[in-house]
């Protein structure tokens, strides 16, 4: 969970997914994550899967760090699928692709939108201490990340950190926590303090502007749907899974369309 | 004249037992003054603009911004005031910088058109229309400051507290930051307090200077040019006279006796002068 | 990794929203009782907390999924109320982040909540009996009880998840056999999580996890009572 | 000369694209020599030291400390380095002051006794032993910059390696910083490169300046009064010369042509010589 470079990606991609708006966005999110819960079947799921991984191409982020961010839940669904491990292979198969393909929405939609952005869709939902909470804490992650970064430079070229000493490393390492902890209280202080100096009165950023709803916006609703009408379909009516490896091979051929348009882009 | 800011025999206690007790002499800032705080580290410099701000709360003695009480409301006057804290990072809140500048509009509930007017208006002042769609933590430090600038100048507060505003900023960008704070004073009355290290920047932007020794006994008041000449008072609180305050001291001590001018123009004239006319004395001679 | 994040999709619906529940309940009390306690100061604090558990998550200490959790340093700190508060949203923001499931905040919030919670009382208990020169090993020893109590929830968590044979962990839809028959799924196989292989896995696995997290949790908590003890101690208050 | 450090057509890229290529000529410090590096917020200044320091890993180029390449090797050399980086905040990690001192020695595995020598050694020769027992958060920012300078002095390196050690502190501070450098480099030997953006304290701390231009290019080498002699390449990289360079090419221009002289006692002599020269001649006139 690389928070800086996630950052990076939302506030510097440009592609439709950036251009729309974080309320359809999350939309889309909802729908997605919706469908991988609602449906039980391993063709399904790869073909979200599949379906995802070329939504992640056209972002024109790099894919596969993309992936590799998203899989990191797959260690503990890992860990489940071998808990419940009865010799069914595709029993596991969905268990660890339900996970993947969460996650990767999920991430899909933090390499698209800056995290307040989201979280600013969420607000009306959340307690004040707690929207408030999220905020500071996002302004915190990045202070905390810089801190971290010259608090490791120190720690090595002090010695902290060495080779094969793992007692004083860890001791060592343990000050550094603390030490982040403390300053990085003073930091929040103040940063909270000079909040309320300018005024704060719950309005961290703009109100979405109520412009109608573009291209882009209309694009995300209309992939989410789709995901969703067709996952909804196959579980209502179980006679659609026939059609399941057409789905797989439509989204394997769009994926590789897709892969092959970005690469003639670059 | 009127006073924006008085505070005479102020206590203040961290929970550690430092305290600081501003007394010696009452600090003020007219409407429409530029003044600098000198003064040692420790010396509580960023304590004093602390407790102008409401952000910390003194135990005894006398204190009066805009007319209040800024521990108690300072919520009535916050629209009055600007700030620029020592470091800015903590004061950039919102994530864009367009939405950071009108934070503080924003908050204060004005309308839409007027918000983005006013940030449309700072940022062509502050050349920085370049920046409006950045996000802060992908800025570098002199873009840093600038930005913080644009969000305490929107609301063209009466009074901008800007505690060591040239830290961490390269001499080209101390200049541009200079003359755009010098601008803003001279057009809008805009009153300037700030607190600094770089005395070498004092005779630029100060009608007067506050000195306080450690401890926060406030022991010297005047124009940079009498705190600069009273180099024992100066010694006593560990500040070190700008360089060309220096030069001139030292010239006098070797015999020549010239005014003390405290910008490079001025002192390179009131030497040239000297020396020329000596020169023409000799021609004629 | 000393302790295990549910990934989406493993847990039975009503499971996953009975945490939902669970969670939303015992925030509201949190917010309700430290609201006495002036909550807006302890916005900065939550702030940090939080971004210092997310920091954390990002520092692999051993490589792939270890990394610590400072869920006990949380709960010592904010206290029991306003740790959940953070923890709460610690976890929506590494959901965000692909890290944990999304749908099942809730539940990680329970248990990584109870931490907290255990880690506090423990905490200051062991304070009370040992005195308070023994900061250190009251901190790491209530950090490792507390882990071992919140696993101990997470496997029974996962039992629940068997109870009702009709949503037997939400692998299979409302029709087994059917599913049976298109995917060749022998329906005899989809019995569910194997309660003991699954305990015997995450003990082992989290064991280290467990000692590393209390020696951590000790150095720190050490680190800021010298420095910050003002942080730590008037807490109970 | 024995070189301690030599870098050539070093290259360094951040994740994010941002490239910097040191190149123009060959970077280097000799043992026992005091190095400064000059250029403007994002030239790169930090990013070179992090290089040298191992910290950070260029994709191409020629680099060598102490005899060998620090990316793969900085543990062999650590003990013969001292390091002082630019937020001495987060490099005083002990809650202790003699802790903090003595925390590298307790890494590379000293003899407690001779960790206890070493301490009080440092603590002695930097006047700081009142501060011995005190927690470092609640010191001022000179005090902890001394604290920070006495746990890279604590081995007794051969090359200090300094990332604005300036920023921060009061004048007076700095002052004695300085002197402290300039003692340690004399009596020990101790090489010494340190960035900053302080022109005013360059003459009083360096053999050699180097200047770098925004993209790593080390576009000038020299003494302070060569490098500050060429004005236009100063003002190619964003550094404005120190105040007393200003005034005496401020005074060239008026027609009066002295020697420039960055030191406050020189420049003062150099001034009154060429008034009172001109005053004899009027007098025997
Ligand atoms: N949060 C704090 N807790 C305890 N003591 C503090 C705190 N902040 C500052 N101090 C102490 O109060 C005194 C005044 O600090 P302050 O930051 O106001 O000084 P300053 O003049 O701004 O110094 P500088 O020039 O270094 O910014 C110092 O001795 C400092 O150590
Ligand atoms: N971690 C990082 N990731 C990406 N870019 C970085 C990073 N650190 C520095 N940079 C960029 O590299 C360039 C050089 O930065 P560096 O910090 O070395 O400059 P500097 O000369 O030390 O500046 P300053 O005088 O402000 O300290 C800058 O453009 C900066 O934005
Ligand atoms: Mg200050
Ligand atoms: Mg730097």
């Amino acid at each position: 969970m690389d928070v800086a470079i996630i950052d990076y990606y939302a506030n510097h991609g440009t592609s439709f997914l950036h251009k729309a708006k974080a309320l359809w966005k999350v939309v889309f999110t909802a729908l997605v994550i919706a469908s991988i819960i609602l449906t039980n079947e391993f063709y399904m799921l790869l073909g979200i899967y599949i379906t995802l991984v070329t939504i992640a191409v056209w972002t024109r982020l790099p894919v596969s760090r993309i992936i590799t961010i998203a899989a990191y839940p797959a260690i503990f669904a890992l860990i489940f699928a071998f808990a419940m491990w009865n010799g069914s292979w595709l029993k596991a198969g969905v268990i660890i692709l339900k996970a993947l393909t969460a996650a990767l929405t999920m991430v899909l939609l933090i390499v698209t939108t800056p995290y307040p952005d989201v979280f600013n869709v969420l607000r009306p939902f959340l307690p004040r201490v707690i929207a408030e909470g999220l905020f500071v804490t996002y302004r915190s992650v990045f202070i905390l990340l810089e801190l971290t970064d010259e608090l490791i430079k120190s720690l090595k070229v002090r010695g902290g950190l060495t080779r094969r000493k793992y007692i004083r490393n860890i001791r060592n390492f343990s000050s550094g926590i603390g030490l982040l902890l403390v300053k990085g209280f003073d930091y929040s202080e103040k940063f909270y303090g000079m909040m309320n100096v300018r005024g704060y009165s719950g309005r961290i950023t703009t109100q979405g502007t109520k412009t109608s709803i573009n291209r882009n916006d209309v694009l995300a609703i209309a992939l989410g749907l789709l995901i969703f009408a067709i996952t909804i379909s196959t579980v209502i009516e179980k006679r659609f899974l026939e059609f399941g490896v057409y789905i797989l091979a439509c989204s394997a051929i769009a994926l590789v369309i897709s892969s092959i348009y970005q690469q003639f882009q670059n | 004249m009127e006073e924006l800011v008085k505070v005479s025999n102020l206590k203040f206690k961290y929970t550690d037992g430092t305290e600081l007790v501003f007394d010696g002499q009452e600090f003020i800032v007219n409407k429409g003054e530029r003044v600098v705080i000198l003064g040692p580290n420790g010396s509580g410099k960023s304590t004093l603009l602390s407790l102008l701000l409401g952000l910390l709360t003194s135990s005894e003695g006398y204190i009066n911004v805009l007319g209040v009480n800024p521990a108690k409301d300072y919520e009535k006057i916050r629209e009055r005031i600007g700030v620029l804290l020592q470091n800015v990072d903590l004061q950039i809140i919102a994530p864009k910088v367009s939405e950071d500048i009108s934070f503080s509009p924003r908050n204060y509930g004005y309308k839409q058109e007027d918000i983005d007017e006013l940030v449309d208006d700072i940022l062509i002042k502050l050349e920085i229309e370049h920046l409006r769609d950045k996000v802060p933590h992908y800025m570098s430090g002199g873009e840093k400051a600038k930005v913080g600038m644009a969000g305490a100048l929107v609301t063209k507060p009466e009074l901008l507290i800007l505690d060591e505003p040239f830290e961490h900023i390269d001499p080209t960008c101390r200049m541009e930051l200079i003359n755009l704070l010098n601008s803003v004073n001279k057009e809008n009355g805009t009153a300037i307090l700030l607190s600094t290290h770089d005395m070498n920047t004092v005779p630029l932007i100060a009608d007067t200077v506050y000195l306080i020794a450690e401890g926060g006994k406030i022991v010297g008041k005047g124009t940079p040019k009498e705190i600069f000449s009273e180099i024992d008072k100066l010694s006593q609180c560990h500040v070190e006279p700008p360089i060309l305050g220096s030069l001139f001291s030292e010239l006098k001590k070797q015999g020549i006796d010239l005014d003390v001018s405290l910008t490079v123009e001025e002192a390179a004239c009131a030497i040239a002068s000297e020396i020329v006319s000596l020169k023409d004395k000799l021609g004629t001679a | 990794m000393s302790h295990l994040h549910i990934p989406d999709g493993v847990l039975p619906g009503w499971l996953v929203m009975a945490g939902w529940i669970l969670t939303a309940l015992i925030l509201a009390f949190s917010i309700y009782r430290t609201r006495s306690t002036e909550l807006k100061r302890k916005v900065p604090l939550i702030g940090i907390i939080s971004a210092l558990m997310i920091v954390c998550m990002t520092i692999p200490i051993v490589p792939i999924a270890y990394h610590i959790n400072l869920s006990v340093i949380a709960g010592i700190i904010l206290g029991p109320a306003v740790a959940f508060i953070s923890i709460f949203i610690v976890n929506l923001i590494i959901a965000m982040f692909g890290h944990g499931g999304i749908t099942v905040v809730g539940l990680n919030t329970v248990v990584v909540g109870a931490e907290a919670f255990i880690g506090f009382y423990l905490f200051q208990l062991f304070l009370t009996i040992m005195g308070r020169d023994s900061i250190m090993w009251s901190s790491g020893l209530a950090a490792v009880i507390a882990l071992i109590i919140s696993t101990s929830i997470l496997v029974g968590v996962v039992y629940l998840s068997r109870i009702d044979p009709e949503t037997v962990i939400g692998i299979e839809g409302g029709h087994p056999t059917e599913v049976a028959t298109e995917t060749n799924i022998p329906s005899q196989l989809t019995k569910g999580i194997n309660i003991k292989s699954f305990a015997k896995t995450i003990l082992i696995l989290l064991g280290i996890g467990w000692l590393l997290e209390g020696i951590i949790t000790a150095f720190v908590i050490k680190y800021v009572s010298r420095v910050r003890p003002d942080l730590i101690l008037p807490q109970r208050a």
